[in-house]
């Protein structure tokens, strides 16, 4: 079972939207290879499975390498652990949910679903990629169509945003190939070999000189594309300026990105690193968790709601990250995964509103339920499941979080903790407000009566997303299964530092 | 004992429904909705009755132990903490079983006819059945997350339901404004888990509250010993987890979102804001109330004291209402203060353990008659389709059932002798009197204004103003005293409240399971029966004729009574609080630093580089001369440096 | 100071002056005479040099051909009477500095600089040898850049033919 | 000719050649700026010779060098006044201020 196959899907259906003209083909091309690859990922769960009770506990399964630019040591190797398993399963679902949203792309759609295909095989590439060049190239090739999309399809001011998205993101892939070429160069082996191995890099510990110097650099790069903190301005413009298949793609599986990489390359090749500058990170974190949902209050545009709610819930990610220990880092996981299903499903929502009513001011908005009782009931359930309510995915992660960070060895981390906590209270005040606002409540114009509610890809988009959130939420020690000895293995490199 | 089987029914029969109405009620299922959601109900009851049965009376040997009758891992933290997801038979949980579950089907048999008309009548029934699943999810945890899961889901379905009527703006205020007020105690209850679950290693209800309450026990002095601010670890958790509890069953501080509950249907109230939500805050403090009694006094403490104020403070506002539903929640409040002082008073074992006793005697007697007053109230307000008592008066020929039956609930909270309520309330005040005087004296002069108030809106509905409604009685759109599923419930309630008082309560439910007795000394019933007498005939003499006695009597009080009119502006300052720091001192400042300065530095940073790029452009001058003296400059330089580096 | 390097002076004083005096005249046609009169001066130098045919060479190239290509131009363009005007006084500036400072610091460098002679046998520049140098076959001939030369002289021809051409009529 | 050291001619030529520098930078006419770029070339021609004789004289590099910068020269004046006459033609002035079209 090679994982290359995950990457050829996309690359292939992509390939395959160019040769068609009208929209019916090339969304059916995109529908199939997204469903197939959906099922592949499952195939590959359930692989996944018997490998592990077969006994086979090798860190990552599936290892297969070509040899690349042998003297550079860089190989295309590939393999997955639980991890990257869970997010290849959260891809999967985003992408064929935003295929089946984007269904009536009148508007250049050959174009459209190559560049979605395009966006959704850099990220499975940069799954499944255990060398560090390999996943870097990956990065690459997810930024280019995310450009040209909201430069494109977007709507407001979206040459503006997708200008400043595309540069910010090349900032951040500068300064991470920065520091992967700070770990590869300091990383020589006995006999000067240099890797781009993650495996090997892992094994052999980089001096804490070059640690302390390349961490930023790596976690900084990565975080921008995670929302960090003082970095995260593109998302709110670049996420609301998105067409809604877009925005899902972008907040769904690009931000995962950027955690995911501050987790496998930034923490877990420069553990010393990371504990030394894990305050810094948990204050920036903290201060996004608040600062987010603060921000988030304010806004007038569904869209922006969601993306700023985005940033805080993006804050979750990198506080648990920054606690350095086992629970905190699978709650981290969990919210990447949580939180890509669920904002994937509020812009979907959004944007299926936004088709209808052609505005996403909260003032123009009111009373949808009465209008369109399945897409109001979308966007309630998205709604409750970012505001942490159980039963569904977002709060089995927070509660995670939580209870990673109040496990703390320092007892003055404790405030990051209650400022995160109280977040809480914060996200149920504007996710009600917003909520409130349109879907409750008075009708608001009448032309808004006659709307039509969902249709049926519409509604299977929804219904597939909600499967994700009801299943973790329902039913999440299946995913704790699948992500805990992932997070064991990164704790053998992160843990030591505790220790030491 | 029963199978787990028939036990796990008990919660995933109103699950199902939930479900079933929730996916395909709109289209298919909005006519039997009803029929399904009663039916789930019924069996649900009947299961819940049998295994009580089966707990207390089939019961052998002299404790009465927790029985986890099933346990399934949720959620694994590590090692030892992880959320597990269990069914945990015990006194107070197979109590509250009972309550929740007969209480409930007492309101789906009457929303048969109450909510007739309504085009939502499915989702209402989903919304109904979600929230009985979530409380008697809450009643059984084994887990204190799994508590509190079920107490978020509490939370919405409570949110759902007060904004049914959607389309009243002020409907969906006051469900946000619920919402949010229980999220924010929530966030206490939160932190309050963390804190316990940090110190003592565990989540699962047992063990915390053996390895707590343990004197020997390594946790509880690594709790107690690691202080914040003056105060143990313990006590913060525990106050905090009280905070939880207190913001869901509406005590004084933050008892606001009450009475804007009262925009939901009046089933609803019934149901969620008389009888089950509403203690779901007493039953938290009593399943964590070894904790309190033993490893920490102080917080206790606090627990009696807030019960006390909240008793006094809901009991005068109640007087002044003039919204029956409201009364209504203001009385709902201030027995729920006397519950919590009760729980306050009490002691862990043995005698002094009689406060535990009294208060969930309490608890159980008060659910069923005021659901009673609740339901009675909806009939009336269900023909005069307005809840203001100025609208209503001498309604007693045109509703008898309601009438009496109201009446009986009346008595029966006021405290009179041969109804559930004198019983209940009379053995918290004996509770008070041996373990705090002060708190005997509020409790005393609290019950003597309860009697007042319920009788003044006794005698407001069914009396005083004789004339003024014969016409509504005849015309044909009012549907006269309500289908035979309102009358119904509305007896069966009314048995409850005269029996429930004669069950002997001290042998079933104690606080450390050792059967206890309640004793029963006319001396020190004589002063609650006085006072309530007392309060009663003022009422009769003020309201029962139409006169203008009521109105002096206002006019002396003046100011007191426009304040309490006004719930003492605490509503207002909360606002005040919300809306000036939260929004404008931070909100706003948020919302501005993030558009100007954290963006404007990135753009900042792109026009730092558009300016250098126009500086560079001028040199582009496109005369041939400048390029030559640049071309010379260049020469001239590499020519020095060529020199000094090759010397 | 044998007559050759009186002479010497003078030449070179002579160049300079002129030299100067083609770079600051106004009008265009004066300037062409002075720097007539200044190669005039350079192949003065080459004779007190004892380089005849590099002398010869000058005069009938440079002074025989460029120049008088040079003030054909002038005489094309007819602004043979009209005077320059003034350089950009900023542009003057900055070049007059850039020139001094460049001048002094190369002046500086020569004086302490020792030149060292490679061989002291004596330098006779025959034309025998030259002719020998630039058309033999012998290997340290420069038959290879004197084709090149030409072919460059033959390119340039052509080029400027093409450049300066009368419009073709369909360009009009 | 013995008496004249190579530094005095060496200074001749670089003297000459700065003069021909500054007025290549200055002259606001393209045919000055042609002159003084002969003027350069001369002085260069100076040096090779001066070098060849004082230096190196059992070979006869720098002669034959300055013999082939003077044809090059010649060929360089050519399509120089070619160009200028062409500019004349299309913009009336050969002032070297007006041919800026190449400006950013």
């Amino acid at each position: 079972m090679n994982l290359h196959i995950l990457v050829l899907i996309p690359v292939l259906t992509a390939l395959a939207t160019l040769f068609f003209k009208e929209l019916k083909q090339v969304r059916m091309i995109a529908f199939l290879g997204s469903a197939l690859q959906l099922l592949l990922s499952f195939a590959l769960l359930a692989a996944f499975y018997a490998e592990r009770a077969a006994g086979n506990l090798a860190p990552m399964l599936f290892y297969s390498s070509f040899q690349w630019f042998p003297s550079l040591g860089i190989a295309y190797t590939t393999g997955i652990d639980g991890i990257a398993m869970a997010m290849i399963l959260l891809s999967a679902f985003v992408v064929l949910a935003g295929v089946l949203v984007s269904w009536k792309m009148e508007k250049l759609s050959r174009e459209f679903f190559f560049l979605l295909m395009l966006l959704s095989a850099g990220a499975y590439g940069f799954f499944i990629s255990l060398d560090l060049f390999v996943m870097f190239f990956f990065l690459e090739i997810a930024v280019i169509p995310k450009f040209l999309l909201i430069g494109v399809w977007g709507s407001g001011r979206k040459e503006y945003s997708a200008m400043k998205l595309a540069l910010m993101l090349m900032g951040g892939s500068a300064l991470v190939f920065l520091g992967l070429m700070g770990i590869y160069f300091n990383s020589a082996d006995i006999h000067g070999q240099h890797t781009f191995n993650i495996l090997e890099l892992s094994v052999r510990h980089l001096p804490l000189s070059a640690q302390m110097l390349f961490f930023p650099f790596a976690f900084i790069g990565f975080g921008i594309f995670g929302a960090l903190f003082p970095f995260h301005t593109w998302v709110p413009d670049g996420h609301s300026s998105a067409p809604t298949a877009a925005s899902m793609f972008l907040a769904g599986i690009s931000m995962k990105l950027g955690g995911y990489g501050c987790l496998r390359v930034a923490t877990y090749l420069m553990p010393e690193a990371a504990h030394a500058y894990s305050p810094y990170i948990i204050l920036l974190a903290a201060i996004a968790i608040i600062y987010g949902a603060f921000a988030t209050m304010m806004q007038t545009d569904l869209k922006y709601i969601n993306a700023y709610s985005s940033v805080s819930h993006c804050g979750f990610v990198l506080l648990g990250i920054g606690m350095m220990n086992e629970t905190a880092i699978t709650g981290a996981v969990m919210q990447m995964i949580s939180h890509g299903l669920m904002t994937a499903l509020f812009f979907a929502a959004i944007g299926m509103i936004y088709e209808r009513t052609h505005t996403r001011m909260l003032a123009q908005l009111g009373g949808l339920l009465k209008v369109m009782p399945f897409i109001s009931s979308i966007f309630v359930i998205a709604g409750l499941c970012s505001l942490g309510l159980p039963g569904f995915s977002g709060f089995v992660a927070e509660m995670t979080v939580f209870m990673g960070s109040w496990q703390h060895v320092e007892t003055g981390y404790r405030i990051a903790t209650i400022l995160s906590c109280a977040s809480i209270v914060v996200t149920a005040v504007y996710i009600l407000r917003a909520a409130g606002k349109s879907i409750m409540g008075p009708i608001v114009d009448d032309h808004h009566l006659h709307l039509s509610d969902a249709t049926w890809n519409e509604k299977l988009a929804a219904i597939v997303l909600l499967i994700g959130i009801v299943t973790i939420g329902i039913a999440p020690f299946w995913l704790s299964d699948l992500i805990g000895p992932g997070v064991h293995g990164l704790m053998a490199n992160i843990g030591r530092t505790i220790l030491s | 004992m029963n199978l787990p089987m028939n036990l796990l029914l008990i919660p995933l029969l109103p699950f199902a429904t939930f479900l079933l109405l929730g996916i395909f009620g709109r289209k298919y299922l909005s006519p039997v909705a009803g029929i399904i959601g009663t039916t789930s109900l019924l069996v649900s009851a009947i299961l819940s009755l049998q295994a009580a049965y089966s707990y207390f009376i089939q019961h052998t040997g002299e404790v009465y132990t927790s029985i986890v009758a099933w346990k399934m891992t949720w959620l694994p933290f590590s090692q030892d903490v992880s959320i597990d997801i269990g069914f945990m038979l015990d006194p107070i949980s197979v109590m509250m079983l009972v309550v929740v579950t007969v209480v409930s089907l007492m309101v789906h048999l009457y929303s048969l006819g109450y909510m007739k008309g309504e085009d939502r009548f499915a989702t209402y029934y989903a919304f109904l059945s979600l929230f009985t699943f979530s409380m008697l999810g809450l009643v059984v945890s084994v887990n204190i997350f799994q508590i509190y899961m079920f107490w978020e889901l509490v939370g919405v379905s409570s949110f759902l339901l007060i904004g049914f009527y959607f389309d009243k703006p002020s409907a969906v205020a006051a469900s946000k404004k619920a919402f949010i007020v229980t999220r924010f105690a929530d966030l206490g209850f939160l932190i309050g888990i963390l804190i316990l679950s940090y110190h003592a290693h565990t989540l699962d209800f047992p063990t915390l509250i053996q390895r707590l309450t343990a004197s020997d026990s390594t946790y509880l002095t690594s709790a107690i010993g690691s202080s914040f601010l003056g105060f143990s670890a313990l006590t913060w958790g525990l106050v905090l987890v009280f905070m939880g509890g207190a913001g869901k069953s509406a005590i004084f501080p933050l008892h606001i979102w009450l009475p804007d509950a009262m925009e939901g249907p009046t089933p609803v109230s019934a149901l969620i804001h008389a009888a089950t939500m509403v203690v779901a805050g007493v039953f938290l403090v009593a399943r964590l109330f070894p904790i309190y009694a033993i490893s920490c006094p102080g917080a206790l403490e606090l627990v009696m004291w807030t019960g006390a104020i909240s008793a006094m403070f809901a009991a005068i506002i109640a007087c002044t209402q003039t919204d029956i539903k409201r009364v209504l929640a203001y009385s709902t409040m201030s027995q729920i203060g006397y519950m919590m002082f009760a729980l306050g008073v009490a002691g862990y074992g043995g005698e002094n353990g009689l406060g535990f006793t009294a208060s969930m005697f309490h608890l159980f007697t008060h659910a069923f008659f005021k659901a009673l007053l609740f339901l009675g109230a909806g009939a009336v307000i269900h023909m005069i389709h307005s809840n203001e008592m100025k609208d209503m008066g001498g309604l007693r020929k045109s509703m008898p059932i309601t009438h009496i039956t109201f009446l009986i609930a009346c008595l029966a909270i006021a405290g009179i002798p041969p109804f559930a309520g004198f019983f209940s309330k009379e053995e918290i005040l004996s509770a008070a009197w041996n373990a705090n005087k002060a708190i005997y004296y509020i409790a005393l002069i609290t019950a003597g204004i309860t009697a007042f108030y319920m009788f003044r809106l006794y005698y407001n509905i069914f009396w005083s103003k004789e004339a003024k409604h014969d016409s509504h009685i005849h015309d044909e759109h009012s549907h006269g005293e309500g289908t035979l599923t309102m009358k119904i419930p509305l007896l069966i309630l009314s048995i409850g409240a005269i029996g429930a008082g004669f069950i002997p309560f001290g042998n079933f439910v104690s606080s450390d399971g050792h059967h206890l007795h309640l004793p029963f000394e006319i001396a020190n019933a004589i002063m609650p029966i006085g006072v309530a007498i007392a309060g009663i005939l003022m009422a009769t003499a003020l309201y029962k004729k139409e006169n203008d006695k009521s109105d002096k009597i206002v006019a002396a009080l003046g100011g007191i009574y426009k304040g309490a009119y006004h719930k003492f502006y605490i509503d207002e300052i909360y606002l005040f609080v919300t809306k000036k720091i939260l929004f404008n001192l931070i909100g706003r400042p948020a919302a501005w630093i993030d558009k100007n300065i954290v963006d404007g530095a990135m753009n900042g940073i792109a026009s730092l580089v558009m300016w250098k790029a126009n500086l560079i452009k001028s040199i582009q001058s496109g005369k041939v001369q400048d390029y030559a003296l640049y071309f010379y400059i260049g020469v001239f330089g590499l020519a020095i440096l060529a020199i000094y580096l090759v010397k | 100071m044998e007559t050759s390097a009186l002479s010497f002076y003078l030449i070179s004083a002579f160049i300079l002056i002129t030299g100067l005096l083609t770079v600051f005249t106004k009008k265009l046609f004066r300037a062409a005479i002075w720097l007539l009169s200044s190669l005039i001066g350079i192949a003065a130098l080459y004779f007190v040099m004892e380089v005849d045919f590099a002398a010869a060479v000058q005069i009938i190239v440079y002074v025989g051909g460029i120049v008088v290509l040079i003030i054909f131009s002038i005489f094309l363009t007819n602004n043979e009477g009209v005077s320059m005007p003034a350089p950009l006084s900023k542009r003057k500036i900055f070049s007059a500095i850039a020139v001094l400072c460049g001048a002094g610091y190369t002046v500086m460098l020569l004086d302490q600089h020792v030149w060292m002679a490679h061989s002291a046998n004596a330098y006779d520049p025959s034309v025998k040898k030259i002719g020998y140098l630039l058309v033999s076959n012998s290997p340290d001939s420069y038959v290879l850049p004197f084709e090149v030369v030409s072919i460059l002289l033959l390119a340039a021809m052509i080029g400027a033919i093409v450049i300066a051409i009368k419009a073709r009529p369909e360009e009009k | 000719m013995s008496g004249v050291p190579l530094t005095h001619i060496i200074i001749v030529s670089s003297l000459l050649f700065f003069i021909g520098a500054y007025g290549f930078l200055t002259r606001r006419n393209l045919i000055a700026m042609l002159m003084s770029v002969e003027l350069m070339l001369n002085s260069v021609n100076i040096n090779f010779i001066a070098f060849n004789k004082y230096l190196f004289p059992d070979n006869l590099d720098g002669l034959v060098y300055t013999i082939f910068i003077i044809a090059i020269a010649a060929a360089e004046a050519a399509v120089a006044i070619a160009i200028i006459i062409n500019l004349f033609r299309n913009t009336r002035s050969i002032d070297a201020e007006d041919a800026d079209q190449l400006k950013n």
